[in-house]
């Protein structure tokens, strides 16, 4: 309906492989992003900033380094917490070295870290497959939990055994620590965000998108036309948690502003599997879909008896959001599979057609 | 030099010190593997049936003993709660078929996984909102399972072995027995076994899927009952006990996901090893909680050996 | 070399001067390799030049004719130019033509050269090259399937092109030959030779000189206010006038853009792609399009469904009056406002004519309701009365006041009268020099003083617009002397998405019967949604609740009938579902689809008996043939049904009396 | 001025080895699975530029031998020359370097992609922008993708599947996958193309049709081919050599009618026991 197509033609590849191929999608996206980057900041509380905007974006960000793995190269892992782990206190290491490292380096740096552990935990997945990768995701994720507990190295000998994120300034703002304020957290993260989305999007349209793709869909044939199943595998263990390490650093840097070792444990990681699950593997879109859905949801739980004048107390109130989360899991696994990125698609693509069922 | 020592020389220079002691350790490690083979075995039995990575199975443990607490607290006597909780796992069988599977049969593996683990939190959050989330008592007396301990004095040293978990290991055996018998000789069994090789030919039995796929949702439930007795009887009852579901998954990665004896064996193997290792390497070295990693990072290197696990079958790739 | 607009009287000049006030306009698009790649004016004139530099390298002349036989790409478009502008005539052909066809047009056009697309074209012409004794050269543009055959006569289009632009660059004269060859030329000379497929007897060469078509697109472009801005989609036969005419002739006069499609089956995406702003279409192209509406809207929810149909209502009532200027209220137009949001909009936007400005149909005439649906939907749909003889404009339906059932007024610089038997003659700039090698023929088509007999015939209404009735030999009476119009009943017929095509009878007889063939694609698409299985089209076609459907079409075509005074006695007594589809393969079709009525009355001739000797069923043979060229035979036992005839509605009896 | 290429940039690339020479000689292979023997000893040479046929009933070895060629199996016995190279064993995707692609008996397509990603992942080998160009997209990596699209473009045109461009394999008819197949083994540009059962389920239209684009193949683009099939007939027409397998045994060397008329090959298709 709102999609016309009709006169959008393509006089060169340049053209046809645009990011938005279609006039109306470029249009929805420029004003998604005035209200990101305007409307927002503008109307916003600090709350909103804390409990919605930001941690919608981190997770975001962390599930689509979840997704490159999982939805575009077919490798399960079960152990995204453990890798932000890596991330954050990679950039806290770096940061407590190199007290006058410019943040943004540090963290671009730190994910690098989680980048390499990466690799090394994805070495079995040259030998194992399926479920049994899935498991072996999980020795990273205790192994490395375990790790930030017991080597206090990493946490500077604190005997609270946590890692504080000091006050940092950019550019004469402080960015992270107690003293920064919400909007200004809320624009560093944004525009990382933005930044690797845009990333993300490019790897994964291009040739290294079709060679994950491939393993994922098929990695005999993928062999068989010449893809390093090696190569390819590993370069996805590399770049998700290259971005899923960047996540980790954001995680305590820009929203947390503290961690301890158990933050990064199993919840830590179901919680990024179900944001791009529900997002929809193999999609962008899908994390950001996932991730509001998610963040929001607990929020709006506690929100609506409050409303309706019905005070539930905190425990009560965690116990529904765990519950109903599992409920629409399982509802959404059964109304589509595919995520809520699939569903937009169904949409757009309803557009597109209408008045046309089909 | 110290280092190499204390790996390689010390620990077996302590073990052989100590006798009683490493006995002792054994034990305790053996008492954890019954726990994980009986855990595994539930995921073995869904995931023969129907090809689901069943990761709800350690939650159903914590969720059996939950409710069988639970219902003892709220005055049902504690014999009578029994078929009570079983009762309730039936239900629970029934429901995830109705709800959740017959829904998503044919759909990709990762997506029935995915939904193992919407179970999962639905089930916690629904066991916290009725019963409470605070840790409970798992009612062994009333069970009438013995309490005591018997002590030896081997190598003149000193073992103790608690009755309840010796209660636990005779238990263990006999539900395995009787589980390998009914897969071997019933007609369920057999269909169940089936199933996992060719739909078709397990229809031909006779019985319908969504019976056998109960049918073994409920099994799982029993057995997950059993476990979590056992277990709440050591450690209490509360959803921290979910954990062990965790502990469950090297042991079938050691074991492959369809062998029942890899499971058993796996599962023995795993606690043993694990104790041992915390005791002489980890609490020693590594500052200890070794346990938290160390039945992975041993699946995991045995993987890298035999991928399909020590009793999973060769795969051959065709194309 | 600057041209004025009153020296321009060719193409090539045309082509010359485009190059220089639309340079870097585009003047062609073609769908290919996944993008439209596209020419501008002056890349066109150096394609254009290229190729001629070439085909003069290996023996084109002045006056040589050559055949042009294949899809509408550019190259085959950049032939007609490259081939004029040496003083050369092209002859486009039908490219799905079988040999036979192909042959007898070869040979009486005394093509020299032939420029075609690919492999089954050139094997075609190879096949019956030795009847068509000047051909000496053949130029293909798709070199697949073509490397191991002998080139010495044989081009590709790649390898003249080539030569041609390897002249102009090396050789400092060609150039400039070439352009003082295009000066040569005359608005008197012969532009093209197009062959009508004529429904009886040989095709005849209609000859057009440039004149014919350069002032046909002038004043066409007049009258539609068409300028370099309009796109167009290419699709209709080349050797069809209205494409010559629409695509080559009017592009190059107003300078506007032509788009080629990627392939046949990739028409309605590239349309949607391209978006046209100026559009034409035959009826049947239309009528296909609404079928597949219809068919697709079938699935659509309920509440969607019910959306559709009710706006389509409002569109129906008020639509064409708001396109006609009409005054409206103001809670129809938010409506009708709504409306164009929520269907019309999308729908236009689903046919690809979001951008349409003004749109013809031609070549036969519109069943009315399927002219209003279009209309209505805000679309600038009009009719178009013309014909290969006259350079297509006769009479055209003027932007704004437009009546479905008439074919407008007289078109700029045309004279119309209509003659004693009723039939419409015209005399305008665009009349045709002669049929080719058929003086007899020129002259009975066409008086001393210039006037043309269209065949038709017809009659203005009170607003001085041209309705036409029917073929003026087609037209008959019924053996009570009553009027039969066979065109008017088969249009009624057709209006029904069901029915393909109708044949109707009754001249010289008691009352009027009708064969009709079902379309399969709407018709399979209902069995399929009835759990009706069938194997084949005869099947369909004979199937109990098919005829069911099919009569309940015509008791209300027949309903219809009745309410018009000249045609109620011609109300259709007797049907019967024809066993196969009509095809022009088997000559029951021209190649431009249109009913050969009497070749079918010949060929179905016991159908006929049984529809007026009162049996209830017939078996008959025919022969068909088949896409490779083979023939085979079909049989059938074929029903007939009666259909009920209505009164004629009594205030209409009092109209026709009054 | 517009540059419209004429099917002239996909050719086989030269590979050193003149037509009609041995390109590929397989030389005394012997392959066992844990004992069960599926191919005994068997030499076959294919010729440069030729339409190389392998066949014989099911269970004969061929698709066997075709994993052997393109080193999915390693064989226990014997070796492979191609292209005057001597081996026993390689990776896959080391075969598809040395310029030999194959498609597969049962379509082995990248399900989740459109027909344009699939033939584009063919030429994944043959692109070599690295990831921070990815990252950037436009630029090198920009260039390098459109360059490769021409490419796929005319393999895309060559083949006749312009309709279905952007339409995920997963839900093309069988007949058109097999086609789009064929597109993704000519976009790696290979010196011998394998071909396993290339008309296996499809109808006697489809059949015609893949006919001809093997043929336009081999005879377009000079490709050499090597193909299993299980229909004679179109074998017959097709193939400018057969050799016949037989329970892991070459039985019938030669050209088709000579292999028609050979006593053993109508034993073996008649089912007589050995």
């Amino acid at each position: 309906m709102f999609y016309r197509t009709a006169g959008q033609f393509k006089t060169s590849y340049q053209a046809d492989h645009a990011l938005f191929p279609v006039r109306q999608d470029a249009i929805l996206l420029a004003v998604i992003l005035v209200f990101a980057f305007a409307v927002f900041p503008l109307t916003a509380s600090e709350f909103t900033f804390r409990a919605l905007l930001i941690p919608v974006l981190i997770y975001s960000l962390a599930a689509l380094g979840l997704n490159i793995l999982t939805g575009y190269a077919g490798q399960l892992s079960l152990g995204t917490g453990a890798f932000m782990g890596v991330g954050a206190y990679a950039c806290y290491k770096l940061i407590s070295i190199f007290p006058e490292m410019n943040i943004v380096v540090a963290i671009a740096l730190s994910g690098f870290f989680s980048a390499t552990v990466g690799v090394i935990f994805g070495l079995p997945s040259l030998r194992i497959k399926g479920f049994y990768l899935a498991i072996a995701t999980l020795a990273a994720q205790f192994f490395l939990v375990w790790l930030f507990q017991k080597w206090s190295w990493l946490y500077n000998y604190n005997a609270s055994g946590a890692i504080q994120v000091p006050n940092i300034n950019l550019f004469g703002v402080t960015v992270a620590g107690p003293r920064a304020s919400a909007i200004v957290q809320y624009y560093f993260v944004l525009s990382v965000v933005c930044v690797m989305t845009v990333f993300a999007i490019n790897i994964t349209r291009g040739r290294i998108g079709r060679m994950w793709k491939a393993v994922r869909d098929m990695d005999i044939a993928a062999e068989l036309v010449g893809i390093n199943l090696m190569r390819t595998k590993l370069m996805a263990f590399f770049v998700s948690s290259y971005v899923v390490g960047i996540a980790g650093a954001l995680f305590v840097f820009l929203w947390r502003g503290a961690a301890e070792a158990n933050l990064f444990d199993i919840p830590l990681s179901f919680r990024v599997l179900f944001i791009a699950i529900i997002g929809g593997l193999g999609s962008v879109l899908g994390n950001f879909l996932g991730a509001i859905l998610i963040v929001a949801l607990p929020v709006i739980i506690s929100a609506v008896p409050r409303a309706l004048g019905l005070p539930l107390d905190a425990a009560t109130v965690e116990h529904l959001n765990i519950m109903i989360i599992g409920a629409l899991i399982i509802t959404f696994l059964i109304v589509e599979p595919h995520g809520l990125a699939r569903f937009w698609a169904m949409i757009r693509e309803k557009l597109i057609l209408w008045p046309f069922p089909h | 030099m110290d280092f190499l020592n204390g790996i390689l020389v010390k620990p077996f220079a302590d073990m052989a010190a100590a006798p009683d002691f490493l006995l002792q350790v054994l034990w305790e490690g053996l008492v954890g593997g019954v726990l994980y083979a009986l855990i595994a075995l539930g995921f073995v039995l869904i995931y023969k049936s129907s090809r689901i990575f069943n990761f709800a199975q350690g939650i159903m443990v914590v969720f059996a003993a939950l409710t069988l607490v639970g219902l003892h607290e709220r005055g049902v006597p504690a014999l009578f709660a029994l078929p009570l909780t079983l009762l309730v796992m039936l239900a629970l069988a029934m429901a995830i078929e109705r709800v959740v599977l017959r829904p998503l049969v044919n759909q990709p593996d990762i997506i029935l996984f995915m939904a193992t683990i919407g179970i999962t939190m639905f089930l916690i959050g629904f066991g916290e909102l009725i019963f409470g989330g605070e840790n409970k008592v798992m009612i062994t007396r009333e069970l009438m399972i013995p309490t005591d301990s018997f002590i030896f004095e081997p190598f003149g040293g000193f073992v103790s072995i608690e009755q309840k978990d010796l209660t636990a290991v005779v238990g263990a055996v006999f539900l395995v027995i009787g589980l390998l018998v009914f897969l071997n000789k019933s007609k369920i069994g057999r269909a169940i076994r089936a199933l996992g090789d060719d739909h078709q030919a397990a229809l031909s039995v006779g019985i319908s899927l969504s019976t056998i796929w109960v049918i073994v949702w409920f099994i799982a439930g029993v057995i997950a009952l059993a476990t979590g007795i056992v277990w709440g009887a050591r450690a209490g009852v509360s959803f921290a006990l979910e954990v062990i579901a965790f502990k469950a998954l090297p042991v079938l990665m050691l074991g492959g996901l369809e062998s029942v004896m890899g499971a058993i064996i796996g599962g023995l193997a795993i606690g043993i090893l694990e104790k041992v290792f915390e005791i002489y390497w980890g609490q020693p070295l590594l500052g200890g909680n070794t346990e938290a990693w160390f039945a992975y990072v041993l699946a995991l290197l045995v993987l890298l050996f035999r991928p399909q696990g020590l009793f999973g079958e060769k795969i051959i790739e065709r194309v | 070399m600057a041209q004025s607009r009153a020296s321009t009287d060719t193409f090539a000049k045309y082509l010359l001067l485009n190059a220089e006030r639309f340079r870097d306009r585009p003047a062609m698009r073609f769908k290919d390799y996944g993008i439209w790649q596209s020419w501008t004016w002056a890349e066109q004139l150096d394609e254009v030049r290229a190729l001629a530099l070439g085909l003069q390298s290996i023996g084109l002349k002045r006056g040589d004719k050559v055949a042009v036989i294949g899809s509408n790409r550019p190259r085959l478009y950049w032939s007609f130019a490259a081939v004029q502008s040496l003083g050369a005539v092209p002859v486009p052909v039908y490219a799905d033509s079988v040999a036979e066809e192909m042959a007898y047009v070869l040979d009486h056009a005394e093509v020299k050269f032939a420029v075609v697309e690919d492999q089954e074209q050139v094997d075609k012409v190879l096949s019956v090259a030795d009847r068509v004794p000047a051909l000496t050269e053949l130029i293909y543009d798709e070199p697949r399937g073509l490397k191991d055959y002998d080139h010495t006569h044989l081009h590709a289009y790649q390898s003249v092109r080539e030569a041609g632009l390897k002249r102009f660059s090396e050789d400092a004269d060609a150039g400039p030959a070439w352009l003082a060859e295009i000066e040569k030329g005359r608005g008197d000379d012969l532009s093209v030779i197009l062959y009508t497929s004529g429904t009886t007897g040989r095709p005849k060469g209609v000859m057009l000189s440039q004149d014919n078509f350069v002032r046909s697109a002038i004043n066409g472009n007049a009258f539609d206010k068409l300028d370099e801005n309009e796109t167009i989609i290419a699709y209709l036969p080349l050797a069809w006038v209205g494409d010559h005419l629409f695509s080559y002739a009017q592009s190059y006069t107003a300078g506007f853009c032509v788009a080629c499609p990627e392939s046949a089956e990739t028409i309605n995406e590239d349309r949607r792609e391209i978006a046209p702003t100026y559009f034409f279409a035959p009826p049947r192209v239309f009528e296909t399009l609404l079928t597949s509406i219809m068919v697709r809207m079938e699935d659509a929810g309920r509440l969607k469904k019910w959306m559709f149909d009710h706006f389509l209502a409002h569109a129906s009532k008020v639509g064409e009056r708001l396109l006609n200027g009409d005054a409206v209220g103001a809670w129809d137009r938010l409506k009708y406002a709504i409306g164009e949001f929520a269907v019309y909009g999308p729908l236009k936007n689903r046919m690809g004519l979001s951008r349409m400005r003004v749109g013809y149909t031609a070549g036969e005439a519109i069943g009315p309701e399927l002219f209003s649906f279009y209309r209505s939907l805000g679309l600038n749909l009009k009719q178009l009365y013309g014909q290969t003889e006259a350079t297509v404009y006769i009479t055209a339906q003027a932007d704004g006041k437009i009546r479905p059932d008439t074919v407008g007024l007289p078109s700029p610089e045309v004279e119309i009268k209509i003659a004693d038997t009723g039939e419409v003659m015209y005399r305008s700039p665009g009349v045709f020099v002669g049929y080719y090698k058929n003086a007899e023929a020129t002259r009975e088509t066409k008086t001393e003083d210039g006037w043309v007999h269209t065949g038709d015939a017809g009659f203005f209404d009170k607003d001085g617009q041209l309705k036409i009735i029917d073929r003026a030999k087609d037209v008959g009476k019924l053996s009570s002397g009553a009027l039969f119009a066979p065109k008017y009943i088969e249009n009624t017929l057709k209006f029904f998405p069901d029915i393909k095509e109708a044949v109707a009878f009754g001249h010289g007889r008691e009352f009027c019967a009708a064969f009709i063939n079902i379309d399969l694609a709407a018709v399979g698409s209902w069995a399929e949604r009835n759990n009706i299985a069938y194997a084949s089209y005869q099947e369909l076609a004979n199937h109990p609740r098919v005829y069911e459907t099919i009569a309940a079409h015509v008791d209300e075509a027949n309903r219809r009938l009745s309410r018009e005074p000249l045609m109620a006695a011609s109300q259709i007594k007797r049907f019967l579902v024809l066993h196969k589809e009509l095809d022009a393969d088997d000559g029951e079709l021209t190649r431009t689809q249109k009913v050969r009525r009497n070749f079918i009355a010949e060929r179905y001739g016991e159908l006929i008996e049984a529809l007026y000797d009162g049996s209830s069923e017939k078996s008959v043979e025919t022969q068909v043939t088949y896409e490779d060229g083979r023939k085979g035979v079909i049989r059938a036992t074929v029903r007939i049904v009666d259909a009920k005839v209505h009164d004629v509605p009594a205030e209409i009896m009092r109209e026709a009396a009054e | 001025m517009n540059p419209r290429p004429d099917h002239t940039q996909l050719v086989a690339p030269e590979d050193g080895i003149a037509k009609g020479d041995v390109l590929l000689d397989v030389r005394n292979v012997s392959l066992s699975f844990g004992g069960v023997k599926a191919i005994t000893d068997i030499s076959l040479n294919v010729l440069k530029g030729e339409i190389r046929a392998i066949i014989g009933p099911n269970g004969a070895g061929k698709t066997s031998m075709l994993n052997v060629i393109n080193g999915f199996y390693t064989p226990q016995q014997g070796t492979i020359v191609f292209r005057g190279k001597e081996r026993r064993s390689m990776k896959p995707h080391e075969a598809v370097g040395q310029g030999i692609a194959r498609t597969f008996q049962n379509v082995a397509l990248f399900k989740g992609m459109s027909t344009l990603d699939n033939i584009m992942a063919g030429r994944s080998v043959m692109m070599k922008r690295n990831i921070g160009w990815q990252m950037l997209w436009h630029g090198p990596a920009l260039r390098e993708e459109i360059e490769h699209r021409e490419k796929v473009e005319e393999i895309i045109d060559f083949l006749e599947i312009q309709h279905i461009r952007r339409t995920p394999v997963g839900k093309l008819p069988y007949g058109l996958q097999k086609r789009v197949e064929l597109g993704r083994a000519l976009a790696m540009e290979p010196s011998l193309l394998l071909l396993d059962e290339p008309m296996a389920g499809m109808n006697l239209e489809e059949k015609e049709d893949m006919s001809r684009f093997i043929i336009d193949v081999n005879q377009q683009r000079g490709t050499t081919i090597a193909l299993i099939e299980h229909d004679m007939g179109v074998v017959m027409d097709l193939s400018d050599r057969v050799v016949v397998l037989d329970y892991g045994k070459k039985i019938a060397d030669g050209p088709p009618d000579e292999v028609k008329n050979s006593q053993d090959v109508i034993d073996a298709y008649l089912g007589v026991p050995h």
